[in-house]
């Protein structure tokens, strides 16, 4: 006869796991967006880069990233639960991961794991189509660090932002803006993608190659963000008991919002209805919810949705014209929507809300206090100093000790073939006239026996031929 | 015998083969897909708020090898089939000697087989 | 100490919760299905649409088709609701979403507006490749609304169907019969395809460009209506504990029976094992099983699967016969088929079931009573009657206004670069001879600073050509 | 107000069927990573297949499956519970499936046919791009029967395997190995694919027409072991309340660890490092942590997954040394890392863990005592010996009979157009000049009326032309 | 020098290449793929229950430019090494005079190049 | 009129059709994607530790129908332009004499259409 604590655990520790699982898949929904937004002849690196991120960055935040994070420590990091014990992972409530009070340490790690993979995820999109493989593993790690000590200090519970009651319900800042500073970072340091600006100046497009790939992993991100949002409550009680559908329903209802803002500006301010600002729309006004969908009223939602689209869309273009080439628009989608989703707490926070998940206070609008703003603005204002310049600090050296980026040649060939030996898309590339599916050619059959199926040709053959 | 080459718009392949056909009753073509850039001005795109223009234009080069008394009618029925009614694009049709024409499954010369045929 | 009642809560919501989540996740399905076997020059405008009307459609069903559908009201339409407040979302088994008796209303929103969506994604598999991109935002809303009032009717416990006894455990007639009377209509007042019906009135086949996205999008439905139905239970008691896993069992057999009724068809129907009709019979088949899931023994769901594949296969082909162009076989897969699965129920609903879920009595084949059989036949016929002609006016009305199909040109060229500016697999289309993946031409590099690197070449230059 | 035990059943029912939905997905991830590696000419029938051998496998296993494996019955098969009736299903914890004591019958075998289906469709990887069509239905058919019998000595509780102490928590052998088994004895009898083995003898490569295919099945196949081993607790306290979070967390690092053992591998022993080695390591990582996911401690899921991407590597370039045709190299990612995985526990398993699952006993590495690693070997020989013999002797007299490889041609030009009469991607593949997306060709459209809108073209011809 | 053309089944190019670099010693070639349209009945498809057929085959489009004295042997390996058994497709092959055949990298004629090599 | 064809590298092509223009004034001009084997080696990849080469690499056939008096001048702009540097793989240049070349939109001779521009 099962107790009802137990019972309680087994509900949390499933809802942990199974969003945690949700948001693991958001690689996937990275992987095509990215592929989608760049060109075929990088499509395979593109989209591979992503499964070999994840791993890094799953056995870094294992050994040393989940405890800076979560593990007992001090304000600013966790200073135990490195290299986690069986015992440790399989325990409820206890040290060092007493943090979860009501599902076990694995599921906290599993749960914790993917947000830092999602972040990392994010770090790549600007730096597409023109960074040496390596540096994935080196930066991968850094940077895994470097999230780690952040989301400490906002979602711990010893956290000195945390503790100043800054709200980010599941990390526009912690996982969206501190990616998206890596990125820029990177994409500076990178510099543009040959023939991305004219002699000029003037931005060239570079088209993505495959729409229903950038789709079909903006769906899949939307999807995810389903376990984003509302697993963030890390139990089925935080909030009140299934509190967890309400931030379901207003992470859905901005995603609406957001594909909305992005295709109207979109036809407004480009005359187009573009697709792909469409979905940089979804996943801006994604990104901006994030923070705010267990904190703001469904109204407040669709504001916050329609002006990320317009941000998504406004923000893609100021950020070709600073002159930084960001394939997929990470720096805005991610970085500057991410901004926005993390003040509009501070506008649009209801106090019952702030007041059932016992952080911060309301917002503007309901308070007319500029306090909570305040807060928000001073945690924007400390990650972006902290997460760009340590992760500009670091691929500078990087830079200089070996280069971080592929040389001329192998860029123009594309990173499939030059990087990996062998293009995405085999069929496309190796020039063989046979065309596609035939591989009746030397290298792969060997001459067939005979070349000739007439008995004696020259007698059929015309005096002409023979002279 | 005759080659005679035309540059047309691709959805007009067809209907160029097909005209030929019924003025000389010539059937046999080599049809390659292409670009080009002549008179005409190009494509223009948009992508996320850039407006470019691709100065290439999709074309297909058909070939026909024929007999040469048919070679004019048979241009005439391209460049008369070709024709669109656009403004322009509409490509060109032009036409050369060759020599010994050989017919690979046979190995006699295309002359004879059509003969046969 | 958790009360019981909490985790009773808790445990339904995770439930519904993760159920809608799946449900969404088939707006992937839809996308790449229509996508797989509509043409390449149309792929990113058919993928993207999807995205583009299930945000219409969350918005519209949030400010009033959720209130018009499960709000307090009368047998004909809910009259509360509409703009739900954060209290009405949040709290449990409170007016106005009683209905809703172990979630919150949030969790009601979500998991209904999830099958709004997959409805509306049903209406423009019939219309896809012609229609214009204003009429999805302008009939998407319309439609959201059309939907809602027929769901109150039979889902609702105040509605009239409902009330009647009517068995619609998921939604064939509900969800997926209405999405297709509104596809009929778009088909018939879009008119065929350009090409699609030869002078003679034969038909053509066009081809779908890609059999993989195709399979791809069956699975991810197939995967998620183990929420459709499942999650339909809209607790983890409704029917007795856990008894959600009985109706993912009869979900699954009749998928797979499906399969093998689609493809055996088509190899003694077509002469050939047609993969999409395949696909098209596994679809039929979920559509079928979606009102029987909770009602019939395994059994029944096979032979439910089995004709409902023979109803995917020839369905297409009459549809086609009577001159309707129906690119991805909406009206067969989803009307014909929809139409079967909510009949089946008045054939072969197990009492004991029906008596479980108190909704309706036993079918013909227990009973030997023609009476559900009637329920389910009148429910079928008024449904007809109110969403084909809501939806024919509306869109008549819009045809006549505005016109709802693009021009000649637009169409011949592709809706990808005609609406949208730019095709969805650029690399394909832009008639670049440098061909995939080189930019290397002017519009993008700039014109090289040198273009010979021989030293100067009239020295090497032969005469005949210096002259 | 609920019971506890209602509570309890709720929550596991809650827990097998999220996860065995997850499982069901993973054939979307088999269907794109085989698709991904094989060439476009197949690529339709490649994905489609997976479909077609689910809907086998998901009726086979319903009717006599479940019963053999997991109906009551005596060591060697289960002998009751074929054809399961509604009460039989809906159930919990009573004969004939009194071995679910937590979730209802219906439950079991929706979780067990998934992974029936994962094993079946392991087989035809190896199998891939010369087999006949009508050979899946028939196999698929028997190797469900074949993997049932095994399924029920290893996991079903009167199973004399099982009561021998073997440890193989989600069926590194079970479902892994013995897909594999079949595989292999698939490929020996179809022999290798025209061209990938030169006169010569030496093998030539076939390049996967579609590398992010490929990614995005890996990744889809990661997130559905999310279900596959995690969910093999069958409930929510099986090892404990929310121990599944504990293998969800082995089951990640093991993951992990395998792209960076494939990748490196690939670096070191190939020079390069090849996506879908890197891809291939993941998978053969979570196959060899399927056995070992609840019983090995953290470094240990790493170990093993680091040795799996190498085996995943070297073991594909073996298996083609020997002269056999596995187009995505099921033999080496789910034999060989099968067989390492059954053995790893013998190796690993932790004392406490093994306890708490009451299965077998601690490790080599903990108890120095060889006892369980016995076990495990002899698990691997017995299982080993019958499915291959079984396979080899089914697959040889159908060989015989009735020919399982499909003609020269056919496979020449590709089994999309000669099996199923229409390529995967139509568009690539009918010749028409007009090229993708354009259907202005006569067989489509008829004839133009008018082909000439010049007045009447002589007057502006050139004497030359009208002679 | 002479440009022969021919049009092969695309499963012969490497053949033909090969058998002309034997009987003539000749290397140099370029190759577009195509598609045509002769006495030879397209491929048929079906898709839906639909039947239709393509009236294009596929084929490709060889270009060797050669020395007048191998024209006639380089011909002769080409129409020998492109019969595929087939009753039908296998394709033709000419021949046609050019002029100053220049090799762009060096500027020089083709002829001096190749005796140089 | 002559007919000027060139195989060219794919990243020359629109260097070679600019080059022609501002040398000559001449514009049009028709592009096929091709693949070539010469004296230039092949390609080399690597798939699942096999590494294999492909004998031919991409290329572009131009086609340029010119007035006889410019063809030298065309030749030549295309060599020059053509000319990348690398070791090997720029390409040739020929030309050839065509007769009878029709204009499809307007049915003129092409002469007369460039005059009337
Ligand atoms: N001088 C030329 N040499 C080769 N191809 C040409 C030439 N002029 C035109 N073409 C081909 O014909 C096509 C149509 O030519 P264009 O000048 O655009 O048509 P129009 O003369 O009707 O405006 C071009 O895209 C190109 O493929
Ligand atoms: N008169 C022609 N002009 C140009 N190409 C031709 C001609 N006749 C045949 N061909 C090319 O040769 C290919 C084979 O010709 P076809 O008549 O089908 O072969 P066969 O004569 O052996 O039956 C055609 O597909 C076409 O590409
Ligand atoms: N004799 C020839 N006939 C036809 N095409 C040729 C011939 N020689 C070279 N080519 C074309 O020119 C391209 C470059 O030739 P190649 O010999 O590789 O260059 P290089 O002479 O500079 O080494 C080849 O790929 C082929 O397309």
């Amino acid at each position: 006869m099962p107790k009802n604590t137990d019972l309680l655990i087994a509900a949390s520790t499933i809802w942990v796991v199974v969003t945690a699982v949700l948001v693991m898949f958001m690689q996937a929904g990275f992987a095509f967006l990215e592929a989608g937004l760049t060109r075929m002849k990088n499509a395979g690196h593109i989209a591979g880069k992503n499964v070999l991120i994840f791993a890094v960055c799953s056995i870094v935040y294992w050994a040393v990233g989940f405890g800076l994070a979560f593990g007992d420590g001090n304000g600013l990091i966790g200073t135990h639960g490195f290299l986690p014990s069986v015992t440790q992972l399989i325990s409820v409530g206890k040290k060092p991961f007493d943090f979860f009070a009501e599902i076990p340490g694995a599921a906290g790690y599993l749960f914790e794991v993917v947000f830092a993979g999602v972040s990392l995820a994010i770090v790549w999109g600007a730096m597409a189509e023109r960074a040496k493989l390596w540096v994935y593993f080196v930066f991968g790690a850094v940077f895994t660090l470097i999230y780690s000590v952040t989301s400490h200090w906002i979602w711990d519970s010893h956290g000195w932002l945390f503790k100043k009651g800054m709200q980010d319900f599941a990390g526009s800042t912690v996982v969206h803006y501190q990616g998206a500073l890596a990125a820029l970072a990177g994409a500076i340091l990178l510099g543009p993608r040959i023939g991305k600006f004219g002699h000029d100046g003037r931005a060239n497009p570079i088209p993505g190659h495959n729409i229903p790939y950038a789709v079909l992993g903006t769906i899949i991100l939307w999807f995810g963000w389903f376990g984003f949002n509302p697993g963030s409550t890390l139990s089925v009680d935080f909030g009140g008991f299934g509190y967890f559908a309400y931030v379901a329903t207003t992470t859905n209802i901005a995603a609406a919002a957001g594909a909305l803002g992005g295709i109207v500006t979109a036809s407004l301010v480009l005359k187009k209805p573009d697709l792909s600002m469409m979905l940089n729309g979804v996943i801006a006004a994604l990104v901006a919810i994030t923070a705010a969908s267990g904190y703001v009223a469904p109204w407040a939602a669709v504001v916050i949705g329609l002006v990320s689209g317009f941000i998504a869309v406004t923000g893609v273009i100021v950020v070709e014209r600073i002159g930084i080439d960001d394939p997929i628009g990470a720096v805005a989608v991610h970085g500057a929507s991410g901004i926005w989703g993390t003040l509009a707490c501070g506008l649009f926070t209801v106090p019952l809300l702030a007041g059932r998940l016992a952080t911060g206070h309301g917002g503007l609008v309901y308070t007319g206090s500029f306090h909570q703003l305040g807060v928000q603005a001073l945690g924007v204002a400390v990650v972006g100093a902290w997460t760009f310049s340590a992760s500009f600090s670091v691929l500078w050296v990087l830079k200089r000790l070996w280069g971080i980026r592929v040389h001329e040649e192998a860029e123009t060939l594309g990173l499939d073939v030059s990087e990996h030996g062998m293009w995405g898309y085999p069929e496309f590339y190796i020039p063989v006239p046979g065309g596609y599916g035939t591989e009746a050619h030397a290298h792969l059959l060997g001459r067939p026996a005979h070349v000739s199926v007439a008995a004696t040709p020259h007698e059929h053959l015309p005096p002409a031929v023979v002279e | 015998m005759v080659k005679v080459e035309a540059v047309v718009i691709r959805e007009r392949i067809e209907t160029v083969i097909d005209a030929v056909e019924e003025a000389t009753g010539h059937v046999g073509v080599t049809v390659v897909e292409a670009v080009g850039h002549g008179r005409q001005r190009g494509i223009t795109h948009e992508y996320r708020g850039r407006v470019f223009e691709s100065r290439f234009l999709p074309k297909a080069l058909l070939t026909f090898l024929v007999r040469d008394e048919i070679a004019a009618a048979v241009q005439h029925a391209i460049s008369d089939a070709a024709r669109s009614g656009h403004e322009s694009g509409d490509g060109l049709c032009w036409r050369s000697e060759v020599e010994n024409v050989v017919h690979n499954r046979t190995g006699l010369r295309l002359e004879e087989v059509e003969l046969r045929a």
